[in-house]
C-alpha cells in the first residue's frame, strides 16, 4: 500500500496536536542541551526538527533499558510469579524519526523473534507507529547510503514525511497503521500529483563502501591485525551500544527485597571486559580488540548469515557518542579496503 | 536453603516483661530459611543449653539465633553450646533483646514487634555468615624487658623464675637504675642498695636472663607472640670477656674531672669508668666523648696498663636481632634539673640542688660518704630549705600533673639532714602534704613531730644569692598569707618526675601509644593498666607515670605475669575476627588492585605486599595486598575505604551487614 | 614535519620507545593516537583542543604491554601521571613523558620536575562549571535533590564516565560486586544516584579534574560538576592534599560540626 | 511499626555503632533501666571506620526515615584510629550528600563512650523526636522504587 499526499506546512502542527490528543504516547525529538533525545510531547510545539538526529536511538519504545520482566512473592516454599500488565504498553507514535531509525526496528525484530518469540517486546513494537522525515541535511557521521539505506528511505517508516519547499510537505503512507493517523485529521492533507520529486530535496550522503563489501571481507578477517589497530584507543565503554538502534545485548537481574522481588532485563554491551567473563575466570574476548572485533562481526557478518540482515542502519550515533571518536564508518571503510 | 534455629530467652522475667517472647518465637518460625524456633526461661541454664544442642542435632540446624542479653554477656557462652553440638560457633550470633529492647522499653506491641525486626536482622546475616576458626599464632618463648632499672630487674626475675627466658636491655654502663643512686628509702629507712644489689647480682648470674649493657633497642618488627627485636650493641671498648674488672684502668686514667652522672654531677669520674663500686656487671667502659685517645687520636693509657689485653678501641658498635614473644618496658623516669627554674637561678647557684643530688649527698657510696656537705665550699649546711612541687601541678610549668614521689622523699630528706647535722634547722615548702600509703602519713608526722622538720605551706617565689647565703622568698598561707623569707645555707628542690628524653621516639618505634608528656598509655587505665594498645607489650614502672619503689615493683610483677601467661601458652589463639583481601581465578588472581592505600589506613601496619608470579616462568603477574592475620586487630576500617570492595572482614563481611542492614527494613 | 613529529619519530627509530600516544586531528576535535612507526608519528598534532587524559591507557596492560612507550600528553595527563605512580599503577621506567608548551616539547624526567610543572602550570579554571556549582549551592536542598535526580535519571549506565577516567583502573568496578549488590547494575534514577555518589567519594583527594568523565557523557550530563566541588570542598576542609587520597589518611585536628 | 496510630508518625531509624564504645554505651542504657524510644534498630560494627557509607544510602533506600552513626570519641578509639578515618569520610560525604540534594538533616552523627549510657538515650530520643517533625523520607524510598510504578497482573 502506498498513497502520496501533500500537507502544508503550516498544518503539520494541527494534524500533531490532534496525533497528541489521541494518542496516549507520542515519542518525539526534543531540545537538550545542544542535543536532543526523544521524549514525550505533550504539545506539538515542543518538537526538536533542527537536529540531524537525537543523541540515543528510539529502540527504547520497544526495548526499554531497564524493564521488569515478570515480579515474584515467596511464601515459605511456594513461590508466585506474576507477568507484566498489558496495560503498560501504550499505543506509540514516534514522531519525526529519521529514516536510520525507522530501518532500526528491522534488526531488532528479528533477533527479539529469532528463537524465542519475546512477549514485551512484541506487544511494544506491534503498538509503534513510526512517522519518519526524510533527511535534508547530513553530517560527516551520516553513512545510511553505505549500509543499503538513504535519507529518504522509506523501509520500516508507516509514515514519510519530505519537506519539499516552505510550503509544502510531500506525505507517504506506507501502512494502514499510517493511514489510521492521516485519518485523525483528513482535510490537512490534498492529494499529491506524481511531479513531485522527492529525491531532488534529500539530503546527499556519500557512499563510502558497500554492506557486502564488508561482508565478504569479514570472512577472511577474523585473524587480522586491524582490529587491535583500529581499537587501540577504544576505552571500552558501552557507549556505542547503548545509542545504538539496533543493538540489543542484554543483562537479567533480580531485584529482591526479601520475599518478594522481580527479576529485571537491562541494557549491556559487548564492549564491557566483564560481558563475556566466565566465573572460572576465563575470558573468551579477553581484549578489546577481540570485543571491537565481535561488534563488527555481529553487525556486518553474523547478522547477515543468521538473521539475513544487517546490524547497521548508518546513523552515526555510536561515532558521535564516543568519547575517542571511534568512527565506525572510518574504520569499516578501512576494513573494506583493507588487504 | 539454610536452616536457622532461632532461641528467644525470656531471661526468666527480664525479657518476657515487656516482650512477648512466644510471639517473637513464631514470627520467626516463619521467616525465611529459619528450620526451628522457640523460646525459653532461661537460656544460657544447662537445660536451655542443651535445648539448642538438641536442635542443632535434631533439625540438622546451619546456623542459631539467639534472642537474648547483650552478646558482650553470653555470646560465648552461646557459641560454645553451639560447637559442643557441632555447629561452627561463627555460625551463632545473638539478638540483643534484653539491653537495646526490654530494659529500654515499655511493654506494647512497638517492643515485640522492634524485637521482630532485630532477630529478622540477625536471621539475616547468620544465613550468610561463613564458618570461621580461631585463629593458632605461634609464640616465640622468649621476653625481651627494655630497661635495667628495678622495675626491669624485677620483671626479668619475676620471668626468669617462671622458667621463661629474658633478655634485659640496658642503655647505661649497669643496671640498677635510679633506685641504685638512692640513700635510704621511705617509709622504712632501709639502705636502697642493700636491697637492691642483691638482686642485681641475681639478674647476671640467673640462667635464664641474657643482660645486655650499653644496649638500645634500635627497630621493634612483627607482632605479639613473633616479634623480632633489633639491639644496638653500643662498643665499651673493653671485651669483657677479657676483663676482670681489677678496676686498675681506672685508676691511671688521666682524664680524671669528668662529671659522674651517678653522683648526678656532685663526684667526678676518669673516662674508663664502672659507675659505681656495685655495678652489675663490674667492668669499666669507655666514654668515647671523653676519652682523650677518642678525642685527640693518642693515650691508650689504660690499654698499656691493662694486665689481661682487654682494652680494644676501634670495635664498632655491634647489631644484633632476637625473636621475641613479649615486651616489658620498663625505661624509667628522669627529674627536671635545677637550670629548668629560673626563679630559683637558673642552676647558677651551685646550693640550688635537685632532690636525687640530695640523695647522693646523703649516701654512704656518695661523693661525700654520706656526709651533707653543700656543693660549692663542702660546709655543713647549718639552715636548709626543701621546696616541693618544684614543676610539679604548675600548668604554667607544663606539668600540671602530681610527680606523687616528692611528698615522700622531701620529708625523708629533712628526716635523714636532721639525724645527720643535729644542730640543723630544715624548712620545707608546700602546697599539700600527700601521704597516701602505708605507713607514709605516719612517717611524715614523724618528720615534723620526731625530727622537728619545719612544715611552711606555701609557694616559694624565688631563690637568690646575697652575702653568701641563699635567701628564700616565699609565703605562709596558712598564716594569711605572711610574706616569709628564710636565709639557707642549701635549697633543696623537689624537682617534678617527667618522662626520659627518647620516650617518644621510642614509644613510635613500638607502635605505643604515650600521653601529652611522653609517658606511655596503658590500654585502660583501670583495668588494662599494664597492658599497651598493642599486643604483646606491656608496661611496667615510672615509664607510665611517676611511681614510688613499691608500686613499680607491683607493676613489674604484674607485666611479669602477663607476659608469662602468654609465653606459657602453646600457641596464641586469636578470634578470627580479621580482613582478608580475596583471591579470585586467574587472570585476575584477585580483584585487588594493588593501590595499597589501604597501607595507610591500617593502623597496625598488617596490609603486606603480596606477588602473584607466573608458575612456569615465575614472572611477577601482578601485585596485590595481603593482610597478616597476626597483626591485623579486625576494626575493619580499610574494608570500607577499598574502592574495589576487594577487602573483607571476616564476622562482619560486606554482604551480611548488608543483608542486616537491609533486612531491618524489609517488611 | 614539526618538531613534535620530529622528535618523537626519533624515539621510536632510535628504540627509545615501542609507542608513543598522542594526539591526531579526528573526525571533529583531535583523538588519541597510536604510533608504532617513525612515519605514524606525522599524524600526531597538539594543541588546547587535544584535551582526552591519555593517561587511561597508562594501566591498561594489552595496550602498553612490557615496553617502554612514550606519551604526549596535556597538563592533566603529567598530573595524573604523578597520582597514577603514587598508586603503585605504573612503572616510570618504562615511560616517556612529555608535553608541549609552545614550541618546545618538555620531557620530564622525575616526578619532581611533574609535580613543578603541575604547580606551575595550572589551567583557568572552568567558569562554565563554577558557575553551575553556584547556581546549584543556592538552590534549596529539595531543589537540588530534584535537578540531580532529573539530570542522572537521563544516566543509560554506558559507564563512559568511568572507562574516561585515568583514575578508574580497578579491574572489577564496584558496580560489577555482586554479592552485595552495592550498586543496582540497571539503570534507575536511584541506582545512577548512588553509582556517581561512588565514584565521587572513590575519586575524593584523588581526581586530577581533568574533566574527562563529563566529556566521555555522551548524554552530556553534568556529572563534572560533581568532581569539581568535591574538589573544592576538600581543598576547602583540608587545605588540598598531596599525598594521594585524603580519605586514606587523617588528622587528629580534623574540625567538623555535626558529630555530637 | 509504621505507624502506631493515624496521627503520629513512627519513623524508623537504623543506628551504626561502633562495638566498643557506642554498642557498650546502649547496653548500659539498658542496664541502667533508661527508657528511649522503639523507633531505633542498632546494627552493630566492630569500628565506626568500617561503616560503608553505602549502607547508609541502602537504609534509606529501604525506607528508613533516619539514621544514627556513633562511636568511640576521638582518641578513645579501640582501634586507636578508626574513627579517625571515619570522620574524614562523614566530612567529604556529608558535603557530597547535601550537593545532591539528600537530606543530611536525617544523619545524626555522635560520639557515645561505653560509659555514656544516658548520652545514648538522650541521642535516640532527640533524633526520634526530629525525623517526627520532619515526616517520612519519601523522595529517596519512591527513587528508589521506580521499577514499581510498572502494573503488575496479580492473578
Amino acid at each position: 500500500m502506498m498513497e502520496r499526499l501533500i500537507i502544508k506546512s503550516d498544518s503539520i502542527n494541527t494534524w500533531l496536536s490532534k496525533i497528541i490528543e489521541t494518542v496516549p504516547r507520542v515519542l518525539a525529538p526534543v531540545k537538550i542541551g545542544s542535543k536532543a533525545e526523544f521524549k514525550e510531547i505533550k504539545d506539538a510545539g515542543s518538537v526538536a526538527y533542527d537536529v540531524i538526529t537525537t543523541t540515543s536511538s528510539i529502540k527504547s519504545a520497544a526495548f526499554p533499558n531497564t524493564e521488569t520482566l515478570f515480579t515474584y512473592e515467596k511464601q515459605g516454599l511456594e513461590t508466585k510469579l506474576y507477568d507484566v500488565a498489558e496495560d503498560n504498553f501504550l499505543d506509540t507514535v514516534i514522531w519525526r524519526a529519521r529514516p536510520c531509525d525507522a530501518v532500526g526496528f528491522g534488526p531488532l525484530t528479528k533477533i527479539f523473534n529469532w528463537d524465542y518469540k519475546d512477549k514485551l517486546y512484541n506487544e511494544r513494537f506491534s503498538r509503534l507507529v513510526v512517522v519518519s522525515f526524510a533527511c535534508d541535511k547530513a553530517d560527516e557521521c551520516c553513512f545510511c547510503t553505505s549500509v543499503g539505506g538513504g535519507p529518504g528511505n522509506t523501509a520500516g517508516s508507516d509514515i514519510m514525511l519530505t519537506k519539499i519547499n516552505d510550503e509544502d510537505t510531500l506525505v507517504e503512507v506506507l501502512t494502514d497503521k499510517g493511514r489510521k493517523l492521516i485519518d485523525l485529521c483528513k482535510d490537512c492533507f490534498t492529494d499529491a500529483d506524481d511531479s513531485i520529486d522527492k529525491e531532488s530535496v534529500l539530503a546527499k550522503v556519500p557512499v563510502k563502501f558497500t554492506r557486502e563489501q564488508i561482508h565478504e571481507k569479514l570472512a577472511k578477517a577474523f585473524e587480522s591485525p586491524i582490529w587491535k589497530a583500529q581499537s587501540e584507543r577504544c576505552l571500552g565503554c558501552g557507549a556505542c551500544a547503548f545509542v545504538c538502534p539496533t543493538c540489543a545485548c542484554f543483562d537479567i537481574q533480580e531485584d529482591a527485597h526479601g520475599n518478594h522481588g522481580r527479576r529485571v532485563r537491562c541494557w549491556d554491551s559487548c564492549g564491557f571486559t566483564l560481558f563475556t567473563q566466565h566465573t572460572s575466570g576465563h575470558n573468551p574476548r579477553p581484549t578489546q580488540a577481540t570485543r571491537w572485533r565481535q561488534r563488527v562481526m555481529h553487525k556486518f557478518s553474523y547478522m547477515p548469515d543468521r538473521l539475513d540482515i544487517y546490524g547497521c542502519t548508518g546513523c552515526g550515533r555510536c561515532s558521535r557518542a564516543c568519547p575517542v571518536d571511534m568512527n565506525i564508518a572510518e574504520h569499516l571503510k578501512n576494513i573494506a579496503n583493507n588487504e | 536453603m539454610s536452616k536457622i534455629g532461632v532461641f528467644i530467652c525470656h531471661c526468666g522475667e527480664n525479657i518476657s516483661a515487656t516482650v512477648d517472647c512466644e510471639r517473637v518465637a513464631k514470627s520467626a518460625s516463619e521467616m525465611e530459611g529459619v528450620a526451628f524456633a522457640t523460646d525459653y526461661k532461661y537460656m544460657c541454664s544447662d537445660p536451655g543449653q542443651s535445648l539448642i544442642k538438641n536442635a542443632i542435632r535434631e533439625h540438622h540446624l546451619d546456623g542459631v539465633v539467639v534472642g537474648s542479653c547483650s552478646p558482650r554477656m553470653h555470646e560465648p557462652t552461646f557459641r560454645r553450646a553451639c560447637s559442643e553440638a557441632g555447629l561452627n560457633p561463627y555460625l551463632c550470633e545473638i539478638a540483643n533483646l534484653r539491653e537495646h529492647v526490654s530494659w529500654v522499653h515499655e511493654k506494647g506491641e512497638a517492643t515485640t514487634l522492634k524485637a521482630i525486626d532485630i532477630v529478622k536482622g540477625v536471621v539475616e546475616k547468620v544465613r550468610r555468615n561463613k564458618p570461621l576458626n580461631a585463629i593458632e599464632v605461634p609464640i616465640t618463648k622468649k621476653a625481651l624487658v627494655i630497661g635495667g632499672g628495678i622495675a626491669g630487674i624485677q620483671a626479668s626475675l619475676d620471668i626468669a623464675n617462671c622458667g621463661q627466658k629474658v633478655i634485659l636491655i640496658e642503655k647505661g654502663p649497669s643496671i640498677g637504675g635510679h633506685m641504685s643512686q638512692l640513700s635510704e628509702t621511705f617509709p622504712t629507712l632501709d639502705c636502697s642498695q642493700c636491697i637492691l644489689t642483691p638482686r642485681m647480682v641475681e639478674v647476671a648470674q640467673h640462667p635464664n636472663i641474657t643482660l645486655y649493657t650499653y644496649a638500645e633497642l634500635d627497630k621493634l618488627d612483627g607482632f605479639i607472640g613473633n616479634f623480632k627485636a633489633t639491639i644496638r650493641l653500643k662498643a665499651k671498648s673493653v671485651d669483657y670477656n677479657k676483663c676482670t674488672g681489677c678496676g686498675l684502668c681506672t685508676t691511671k686514667c688521666p682524664q680524671k674531672k669528668i662529671p659522674s652522672e651517678f653522683n648526678e654531677g656532685l663526684g667526678l669520674r676518669t673516662a674508663i669508668f664502672t659507675p659505681f663500686p656495685q655495678a652489675v656487671p663490674n667492668k669499666p667502659a669507655i666514654d668515647k666523648e671523653h676519652c682523650n685517645y677518642y678525642q685527640k687520636g693518642k693515650c691508650k693509657v689504660c690499654q698499656k696498663f691493662c694486665p689481661t689485653g682487654a682494652i680494644e678501641y676501634d670495635k664498632p658498635d655491634e647489631f644484633i636481632t632476637e625473636d621475641i614473644g613479649a615486651v616489658i618496658v620498663t625505661t624509667g623516669f628522669n627529674v627536671l634539673k635545677t637550670d629548668f627554674f629560673p626563679e630559683y637561678g637558673y642552676g647558677k647557684y651551685k646550693d640550688v640542688i635537685t632532690g636525687l643530688q640530695f640523695e647522693r649527698l646523703a649516701s654512704a657510696s656518695g661523693p661525700t660518704l654520706g656526709e651533707i656537705r653543700r656543693p660549692s665550699d663542702g660546709q655543713i649546711p647549718k639552715k636548709i630549705v626543701f621546696i616541693s612541687c618544684c614543676g610539679s601541678r604548675d600548668p604554667a610549668k607544663g606539668i600540671p600533673y602530681c610527680s606523687k614521689i616528692c611528698c615522700m622523699y622531701t620529708a625523708k630528706h629533712a628526716m635523714l639532714y636532721q639525724h645527720k647535722v643535729h644542730d640543723g634547722e630544715s624548712t620545707i615548702f608546700y602546697m599539700d602534704v600527700r601521704a597516701g600509703g602505708k605507713n607514709y602519713e605516719e612517717f611524715v608526722r614523724r618528720a615534723v613531730e620526731e625530727d622537728h622538720v619545719n612544715y611552711v605551706r606555701g609557694r616559694v617565689a624565688r631563690v637568690y644569692e646575697k652575702n653568701g647565703k641563699l635567701i628564700v622568698k616565699g609565703v605562709d598561707t596558712l598564716l594569711s598569707a605572711k610574706p616569709v623569707e628564710i636565709e639557707a645555707d642549701m635549697v633543696v628542690l623537689a624537682t617534678a618526675g617527667v618522662a626520659n628524653k627518647g620516650a617518644e621516639e621510642l614509644a613510635q618505634k613500638m607502635h605505643i601509644s604515650y600521653d601529652p608528656y611522653h609517658f606511655f598509655a596503658e590500654a585502660h587505665p583501670k583495668l588494662k593498666p599494664v597492658e599497651t594498645n598493642t599486643a604483646g607489650i606491656f608496661l611496667a614502672g615510672a615509664c607510665q607515670s611517676p611511681k614510688d619503689i613499691p608500686e613499680t615493683v607491683a607493676s613489674a610483677s604484674g607485666a611479669a605475669v602477663k607476659a608469662v601467661s602468654l609465653l606459657s601458652q602453646p600457641t596464641l589463639v586469636r578470634e578470627p575476627i580479621i580482613a582478608v583481601v580475596n583471591r579470585c581465578a586467574p587472570p585476575m588472581f584477585s580483584t585487588c588492585v594493588g593501590c595499597f592505600m589501604c597501607e595507610t589506613i591500617c593502623p597496625y601496619n598488617a596490609i603486606e605486599h603480596e606477588e602473584i608470579k607466573d608458575r612456569r616462568t615465575g614472572k611477577v603477574i601482578k601485585t596485590v595486598a595481603k593482610i597478616n592475620p597476626g597483626l591485623c586487630q579486625g576494626c575493619g576500617t580499610c574494608v570500607s575505604f577499598c574502592r574495589s570492595k576487594s577487602i573483607d572482614i571476616q564476622g562482619y563481611t560486606n554482604e551480611e551487614m548488608f543483608a542486616e542492614v537491609t533486612a531491618l527494613l524489609n517488611k | 614535519m614539526s618538531k613534535l613529529s620530529k622528535d618523537t619519530a626519533a624515539l621510536l627509530s632510535e628504540g627509545t620507545v615501542k609507542m608513543i600516544i598522542g594526539y591526531e586531528q579526528g573526525t571533529e576535535r583531535p583523538r588519541p593516537a597510536f604510533c608504532h612507526t617513525p612515519e605514524d608519528c606525522e599524524r600526531l598534532i597538539f594543541n588546547d583542543q587535544c584535551s582526552n587524559n591519555l593517561a587511561v591507557y597508562l594501566t591498561k596492560k594489552e595496550i602498553i604491554g612490557e615496553d617502554k612507550v612514550g606519551v604526549v600528553g596535556n597538563y592533566y595527563v603529567v598530573k595524573t601521571v604523578i597520582q597514577l605512580n603514587l598508586e603503585n599503577q605504573i612503572n616510570l621506567q618504562n615511560l616517556v613523558l612529555m608535553t608541549v608548551d609552545g614550541d618546545d616539547i618538555i620531557t620530564f624526567g622525575s616526578i619532581d620536575e611533574m609535580q613543578q610543572y603541575v604547580d606551575t602550570h595550572e589551567p583557568v579554571p572552568n567558569e562554565k562549571v563554577l558557575a553551575a556549582i553556584e547556581k546549584i549551592d543556592k538552590m534549596s536542598r529539595s531543589e537540588r535533590w530534584e535537578y540531580w535526580k532529573s539530570e542522572l535519571s537521563k544516566c543509560v549506565r554506558c559507564y563512559a564516565c568511568r572507562a574516561a577516567c585515568p583514575l578508574c583502573y580497578c579491574n572489577r568496578c564496584v558496580t560489577e560486586v555482586n554479592c552485595p549488590q552495592w550498586i543496582e547494575p540497571w539503570a534507575s534514577p536511584l541506582s545512577n544516584m548512588e553509582w556517581q555518589i561512588n565514584r565521587i567519594m572513590h575519586m575524593s583527594g584523588r581526581c586530577v579534574g581533568c574533566g574527562e568523565c563529563a566529556a566521555a557523557c555522551p548524554l552530556e550530563l553534568p556529572i563534572g560538576i560533581l568532581t569539581k566541588k568535591m574538589g573544592m570542598d576538600i581543598k576547602n576542609t583540608f587545605g588540598g592534599w598531596k599525598d594521594g587520597s585524603v580519605l586514606s589518611t587523617y588528622n587528629v585536628n580534623d574540625k567538623e560540626n555535626f558529630i555530637k | 511499626m509504621e505507624e502506631k496510630n493515624d496521627n503520629i508518625f513512627e519513623p524508623r531509624i537504623i543506628a551504626f555503632v561502633c562495638n566498643w564504645c557506642t554498642y557498650a554505651g546502649a547496653d548500659l542504657t539498658g542496664t541502667s533501666r533508661i527508657k528511649y524510644s522503639t523507633n531505633v534498630e542498632i546494627v552493630r560494627f566492630p569500628c565506626t571506620g568500617r561503616i560503608d557509607f553505602m549502607l547508609l544510602l541502602k537504609a534509606f533506600a529501604g525506607g528508613a526515615d533516619g539514621i544514627i552513626i556513633s562511636g568511640c570519641h576521638p582518641n578513645d578509639c579501640h582501634y586507636t584510629s578508626g574513627n579517625f578515618h571515619a570522620r574524614r569520610r562523614w566530612m567529604v560525604f556529608r558535603d557530597m550528600l547535601d550537593f545532591m540534594g539528600i537530606d543530611i538533616e536525617r544523619i545524626r552523627w555522635s560520639w557515645v563512650s561505653a560509659a555514656e549510657g544516658a548520652k545514648w538515650a538522650d541521642v535516640v530520643n532527640d533524633t526520634v523526636s526530629k525525623i517526627r517533625e520532619m515526616g517520612p523520607y519519601t523522595e529517596y524510598k519512591k527513587a528508589a522504587k521506580f521499577l514499581e510504578e510498572e502494573k503488575i497482573i496479580h492473578e
